[in-house]
C-alpha cells in the first residue's frame, strides 16, 4: 500500500515532456540504427562530438577566466579600466559570432603572430626558438579563440551581474571589519556573486555548445562539419541532419536538466 | 568629562545640494566618554544612521570632524584599518557572510586584517561566540539560526576585532518580538562590561537598563540630550515630545 | 630549384623531360587544403570514414614523383581561396575553376581535370529539357551556391549574365540545393555528371538529369601569389598526363567508384 | 562659471567607451568612403539592411505573441498545457538556430503547405484557390518562421521569469479582493512581469538581429549573405566583412544603449 | 453570541505530516460577534497568520469548518467570490498593486468584480480614500507614498468591497514608529464604526483602545482568551505569562 502510493507520489512528480522527449529520442535511435544508411551516419558524425565537446569545453574555460577579469575591471572603481572592459563588451557583443569568427581567423591569428614575434624577437634572433607563422594556429584553435573572446563578452556581464546582486550590507559588514577593497570582493563579494550566477554560466555552456556549430564554417571537424561533409558525400542530406540534430539535443537537455536541477537546489539552500 | 568619541559640527548632505540634496547631518556635536552607553533616538531620516557611519567612517563629512580616542577619524589620510578596529558596527540586518559558517564569519577579519593564525583565531572566536550565548552554533550557517541568533553572531563577529567602542543600528528592529529580548540582554552585558557603546534604538526597556544618556536627533541636528529618566519623563523641547508621544 | 622550362607547354613537352627529370623537393613537407564535400574529388568515404577522392590520389602521387610528403589539412570552401592567398597552405583544391578574377588572388596550376555543367531535375519534370527552354520561362527558377561554378554558369550560360537575377535562389550547400530542388522550391540546379549520378542514387524515383552539357570549366590546384610549387607542380601533372595516370584517376573515381 | 561647471558635469558622464566607439565608427565611415571599393561594398551591402531589419521585426513581433502564449502556458495551473509547452520550449532551445532553419526551410514549410490544402481541399476542388505549393512561401517568409519558433523558446522562458519575479503578495492581495484568476493574471501579474522584463525583451531583439545572420545560409539577402556573395565574386573579404560588421555594430550598439538607458529608468522609477 | 465569524475545531497541516511537517493550526475553534474587535496575538509561527487567511480561504483547511455568516467559507463549492466579498483583509506588507495609481488600486475589484461601472467606483473610491485621509493623494503611486499611507491606502482598497468583516495581519509591524500611530487611528475609527475586525497585532495601545477580545495562541493552538485588561494584567496560563514578560 504505501509502497504503492510512493510510487505513485513519485510518478506524479516526473514530468510528462521530458517522458515524451526520451522516449521520442529512444525511438529515434531505435529506428536509426537499424537502418543501415542512419548507422554509417551515425558513426561518423559521433566522430565530431569529441571535437565539438573540445571546442566548447577548452573556450567555455578560457572564457570563464577571461570573462571574470573582464566582469571585475567592469565593477572596478578604477574608471579607466572600467571604461576599457565596457568598451570591449559592448563591441564584442554587438557583433554576430560569425563576424567574430572571420575576423578572428583572417585578422586575429596572423596579427597574434606577429606580436609573439615582436616579444620573443630576442630569442628569435638568438635562435632559441623559431619565428611564429599565422600557420601555427590551427583553424580550432583559432575557432576557440573566436568563440573565447566572443562569450568572454557575455560572461563579464554574468559576473558583473553576480557582484551587483550581492547585498551591499555584506560590503559594508566586511569594511566596517577593517577589510580592505580586494579582501572584501575575494573573500565576501565573489563567492556570493559565483554562487548566485552558477546557474546562468551553466546556461552559457549550453550555448557555447550550439555556438560551436559555427566553427564549421572554418572547416574544423565539428558535428557540424562532418555532417555537412557527410551529406556531400551520400547525398543524404535529411538523415544527416536528424542525426546532428539528436546529437545536439543529447547535450543539450541533458545539461539544461542539470542547470534546472542545480537552480533548485540553490533555491532550496537559499530559503532554508 | 574625559571624551573617548569626539564628533565635532559633523555636516554630511546627499545628493546636488542646489537640487534639493538631503542635509542628513546638519552640524552634529557629541562626546562620549569611555565606557558610556549613548542611546540615539529620532524620527526616520533624521540622520541617526548616517551619524554612526560617519564615527565608522562608512561615509565621509563634508565639514567638521571626528575623533575616536587619539585618531582622527575624518583626516584625509586616516589609517581607515586603525579606525575599524576603534570602533565595532552592527547593523540592522545582521549582515552576517551568508557564504560562511558561524565561526569563520568570526574569525575572518582577525585573520585577514589582524593576520592571527588561523588556530589563534579558532580559539578567540570559540570563546566569543560561547560568550554570546552561540557555544553550540560555530559551524552553523546564517540561515540555519533565527534572527536572534543571527544578530548576536554578528555581534560576536564585531567583538572579535577587540573593538574599544560599538556603534549598534537598530540591532533589533528587524527581530520578532520573542528574539529581541536575547540580544538586548547580551547588548546590557557588554555595557557592564564597561563597554563604550552608541546605540540607536527605539527599545525603551534597554534605555532604562543600561542607557547613561539619551540623544534626540530631529532633521540632521540634536536637540534635546540627557540620562534617560529626564529625556523620556520630561522633555524639555516641543519636537521630543511630539516623537515620544508618539513611540511611548 | 630555378624555374623550369615552360610550365604547361604541352604534352610534347613533358613527355620530352621524361618522369625522371622532374624537380626533387628533398623530402620537403607541402600544406595541402581541401573540404572533404565534393564526391568523388574529395570526400570521405562513409563506409570508413577515410578521406579519399580523385585530388587526393592525384596530389599524393604527385608529392611523390616530387619527392615531397603531403600535410592533408580541411577547411571550408568559403576560406579556401583566401587563406591560401594568406600562405596558411601550400596549396589548396576543391575542384576550383579557373578564372581570370581568382588569377588575381592566387596563382593557378595547368588544368587537371575538365568539368561538365549538367542539369539535375525533379524525375517528374517535364517543362523543359535544355537550357533554353529553361531560360525562356520566367517561372523557372534554378539553385545554386555562392560564388561556385554553378551559380556562374547559371548566371552565364544559362540566364541573362545578370548576378542579381531573382530566378537564382542562393544556398550554403550541394545538399541544401538539392532539398531545395526536391521540395519544389527550385526547378533547377546545375551539377558535375559525378554528383548528379551521386543524388539520382541517394534519391530513387525523385530526380533525373536532363540536356547536354553546359559551362565547360577547367580545375587547377591553387597556390599563394608567386609560390615555387607551380612550377614543379605542373612537371609531374605533365608527366601523370603523359603516362595515364590522370586517366586511370579518372576512371578509378568516375566509373568505378560506386558511392 | 556655473555653465562651465555644468558642461564638466556633463562631460564627466558620458562613457568613454562610447565616446570612443562613436569615434572610431566615424573614423571608419569617413576612411571607407573617402576610398572608392568601399563606396561600392557599402552601396551593395546596405541594400542587405532593409531585408535584416523586416526579417528581425516581424520575426520579433511574432515570437513576442508566441512567446507571451507559451510563457503563460508554462506558468498556467494545468498541468497538460504546462507540460506541452516545457515540451517545446525544451526541444527548441536544445537546438542550433542553424539546425532550426533547415528544418523549417526543408520540412517545415512543404508540411505547411499540404495541411493548407487538407484544410481548404474543398475549395481547391471547385476552383476558387489554387494548391499551396512550398514555393509560395518564400525563403525569406521560412527564414523568419524560424526564427519565430526558435526565439519563441527564449521570450516564453522570459515571460516565466517576469510572471514569476512578480511578489506572490500582489497575487494574494487580488486573489483575496475576489478577483478570478485570470483578472489576477491580466489586470495585476502580467503588466508588472512585462515592466520587470522589457529590459530581457530588449536583448532578444538584438540578438534576433545578430541571428538574422544565419538567414543568409538559405540564401534571403540579407547583410551578410550580400557580403558573402560580394566577397565570394570580389576577392575583397576583408574590406567587405569590415562593412558587414559595421552594419551589425551600427544596429546592435544602438539598440543595447537604449536597452541600458531603460534599465536605468525603470530601476530609477522602482528606487522611487 | 451573536456568532459573525464562527470557527471550528480547524486543522491545518504544511508539509507531509509523516515527515516532519507543521501543524500550523491544531483544532482552533473561535468565534466572532458581529461588530467584535478580536486580536490575536502570539509568538512566530504560532499560527496566527493561517487563522486569518483560513478565514478568507486563502488557505483551506485540512479539517473543522468556517463560517461567516450564513456563508461556509469551507465548503467544497464555496462561492469565493462571495467569501471575499464577506471578509476584506489587510497585509502586513500593503501589497498595493504597484503598477496603478492609488484611486486604480481602489476601484479595481469593484469593477472588475461587482462590475460597478468606472464613473461611481471612482466616486466611492474617492469618497473612501477621504475617509482614511488620503484624498490628496488619489493619483500617487504607491511607490510616492509613505509606509503609513500605503497601509491607509490597502485599507481603503479592502473597505471599497464593503466586505461585512476585516481581517489585519500585522498591519503595522512594517511601518516606523511615527506611522504606526496613523494607521492605527484609521483602524481604531472603522472599529468605533462598528466594523467586525480581526486584527493580528501585538499593538497594546491598540489593544487597550479598540480591542474587545484578545486571543492568544502558540503552537496553532488557543491557550487563552479574554479582554484586554483580564489578559494582560493577569494572564492564567504560564505560557502567556512568559509571552507577555517578552513583549510588554
Ligand atoms: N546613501 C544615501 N544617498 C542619499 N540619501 C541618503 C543616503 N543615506 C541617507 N540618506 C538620506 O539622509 C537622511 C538621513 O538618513 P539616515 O539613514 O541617517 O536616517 P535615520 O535617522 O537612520 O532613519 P531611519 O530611522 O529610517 O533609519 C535621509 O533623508 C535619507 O534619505
Ligand atoms: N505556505 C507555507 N508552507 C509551509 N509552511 C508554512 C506555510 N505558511 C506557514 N507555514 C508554517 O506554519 C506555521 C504557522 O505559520 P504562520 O505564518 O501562521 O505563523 P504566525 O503566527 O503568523 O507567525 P509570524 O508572527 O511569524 O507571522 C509556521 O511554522 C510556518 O512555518
Ligand atoms: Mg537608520
Ligand atoms: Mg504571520
Amino acid at each position: 500500500m504505501t509502497n504503492g502510493r510512493r510510487a505513485a507520489r513519485i510518478a506524479a512528480g516526473v514530468p510528462w515532456w521530458l517522458v515524451l522527449l526520451v522516449g521520442l529520442g529512444a525511438i529515434a535511435l531505435g529506428t536509426a540504427l537499424a537502418d543501415a544508411s542512419y548507422r554509417v551516419i551515425f558513426g561518423a558524425v559521433a566522430r565530431g562530438f569529441g571535437v565539438t565537446i573540445g571546442v566548447a569545453l577548452a573556450s567555455y574555460a578560457a572564457s570563464l577566466a577571461l570573462g571574470l577579469l573582464l566582469g571585475l575591471a567592469r565593477s572596478s572603481r578604477l574608471r579607466p579600466l572600467r571604461e576599457a572592459s565596457t568598451f570591449y563588451i559592448e563591441l564584442v557583443r554587438g557583433l554576430p559570432m560569425l563576424v567574430i569568427l572571420y575576423y578572428i581567423a583572417f585578422v586575429g591569428a596572423p596579427a597574434l603572430a606577429e606580436v609573439l614575434n615582436g616579444l620573443l624577437a630576442p630569442l628569435i634572433r638568438a635562435g632559441a626558438v623559431k619565428a611564429f607563422q599565422a600557420r601555427d594556429f590551427s583553424f580550432a584553435t583559432r575557432a576557440g579563440l573566436a568563440l573565447t573572446l566572443g562569450y568572454a563578452a557575455f560572461i563579464a556581464e554574468i559576473f558583473r551581474a553576480g557582484i551587483e546582486s550581492v547585498d551591499k550590507g555584506q560590503i559594508e559588514a566586511a569594511h566596517a571589519l577593517g577589510l580592505s577593497h580586494s579582501q572584501t570582493m575575494l573573500r565576501v563579494v565573489l563567492p556570493q556573486a559565483v554562487k548566485n550566477v552558477l546557474p546562468a554560466l551553466a546556461n552559457e555552456f549550453v550555448a557555447i555548445i550550439k555556438d560551436s556549430a559555427l566553427v564549421s564554417v572554418l572547416g574544423v571537424q565539428d558535428i557540424t562539419q562532418i555532417g555537412k561533409v557527410y551529406a556531400a558525400s551520400t547525398f543524404k542530406f535529411f538523415e544527416t541532419y536528424n542525426v546532428v540534430a539528436f546529437f545536439y539535443l543529447c547535450m543539450t537537455v541533458s545539461l539544461s536538466m542539470l542547470v534546472r536541477a542545480l537552480e533548485r537546489r540553490l533555491k532550496r539552500e537559499n530559503a532554508r | 568629562m574625559n571624551a573617548f568619541i569626539r564628533v565635532v559640527d559633523a555636516v554630511k548632505t546627499f545628493g546636488d545640494p542646489e537640487r534639493g540634496g538631503v542635509r542628513a547631518l546638519d552640524g552634529v556635536s557629541l562626546e562620549v566618554a569611555k565606557g558610556e552607553v549613548v542611546l540615539v533616538i529620532g524620527p526616520s531620516g533624521s540622520g541617526k544612521s548616517t551619524l554612526l557611519r560617519a564615527v565608522n567612517r562608512l561615509e565621509r563629512l563634508d565639514s567638521g570632524g571626528i575623533w575616536i580616542g587619539d585618531d582622527e577619524v575624518t583626516a584625509r589620510r586616516a589609517d581607515l584599518r586603525r579606525i575599524r578596529e576603534d570602533a565595532g558596527m552592527v547593523f540592522q540586518s545582521f549582515n552576517l557572510f551568508s557564504h560562511m559558517s558561524v565561526l569563520d564569519n568570526v574569525t575572518l577579519a582577525p585573520r585577514l586584517v589582524r593576520k592571527a593564525s588561523a588556530a589563534a583565531a579558532r580559539e578567540a572566536g570559540r570563546a566569543i561566540l560561547e560568550r554570546v550565548g552561540l557555544g553550540d552554533k560555530l559551524e552553523a550557517y546564517p540561515r540555519q539560526l533565527s534572527g536572534g541568533q543571527q544578530q548576536r553572531a554578528a555581534i560576536a563577529r564585531a567583538l572579535a576585532m577587540s573593538p574599544k567602542a560599538l556603534l549598534f543600528d537598530e540591532p533589533t528592529s528587524a527581530l520578532d518580538p520573542e528574539m529581541i529580548k536575547e540580544v538586548l540582554d547580551v547588548m546590557t552585558a557588554l555595557a557592564d562590561d564597561g563597554m563604550t557603546m552608541m546605540v540607536v534604538s527605539h527599545e525603551m526597556g534597554f534605555a532604562r537598563a543600561a542607557a547613561d544618556r539619551v540623544v534626540f536627533m530631529d532633521r540632521g541636528r540634536i536637540v534635546e540630550q540627557g540620562t534617560p529618566e529626564e529625556l523620556f519623563a520630561s522633555p524639555r523641547e516641543e519636537r521630543t515630545k511630539e516623537f515620544l508621544g508618539h513611540i511611548l | 630549384g630555378g624555374k623550369e622550362p615552360a610550365a604547361g607547354s604541352g604534352p610534347a613537352a613533358a613527355a620530352a623531360i621524361g618522369a625522371s627529370g622532374l624537380p626533387d623537393l628533398g623530402g620537403r613537407v607541402i600544406v595541402a587544403v581541401t573540404e572533404n564535400a565534393y564526391t568523388p574529388l574529395n570526400f570521405v568515404d562513409p563506409k570508413t570514414g577515410k578521406a579519399m577522392g580523385w585530388e587526393y590520389d592525384a596530389v599524393n602521387e604527385i608529392a611523390r614523383r616530387l619527392n615531397a610528403k603531403v600535410d592533408w589539412q580541411l577547411s571550408s570552401w568559403d576560406l579556401m581561396i583566401q587563406s591560401v592567398r594568406d600562405g596558411q597552405f601550400d596549396v589548396g583544391m576543391d575542384g576550383i575553376t579557373i578564372t581570370d578574377e581568382r588569377k588575381k588572388q592566387v596563382d593557378f596550376s595547368d588544368p587537371y581535370m575538365v568539368s561538365q555543367q549538367f542539369m539535375l531535375v525533379r524525375a517528374d519534370e517535364k517543362r523543359f529539357s535544355d537550357a533554353a527552354a529553361f531560360a525562356a520561362d520566367p517561372k523557372l527558377l534554378v539553385g545554386a551556391q555562392a560564388g561556385t561554378t554553378n551559380f556562374y554558369v547559371a548566371v552565364y550560360e544559362v540566364l541573362d549574365g545578370d548576378e542579381q537575377n531573382k530566378r537564382i535562389k542562393l544556398f550554403e550547400t550541394f545538399g541544401a540545393t538539392v532539398q531545395a530542388l526536391i521540395a519544389g522550391d527550385v526547378d533547377m540546379v546545375l551539377m558535375d555528371a559525378a554528383s548528379s549520378k551521386g543524388y539520382v542514387g541517394a534519391n530513387p524515383g525523385k530526380l533525373k538529369s536532363v540536356g547536354g552539357p553546359l559551362g565547360t570549366e577547367e580545375f587547377g590546384f591553387i597556390f599563394p601569389p608567386g609560390s615555387d610549387l607551380v612550377g614543379p607542380f605542373n612537371a609531374a601533372l605533365a608527366s601523370m598526363k603523359a603516362d595515364g595516370t590522370l586517366d586511370r584517376l579518372n576512371t578509378k573515381w568516375f566509373f568505378e567508384y560506386q558511392p
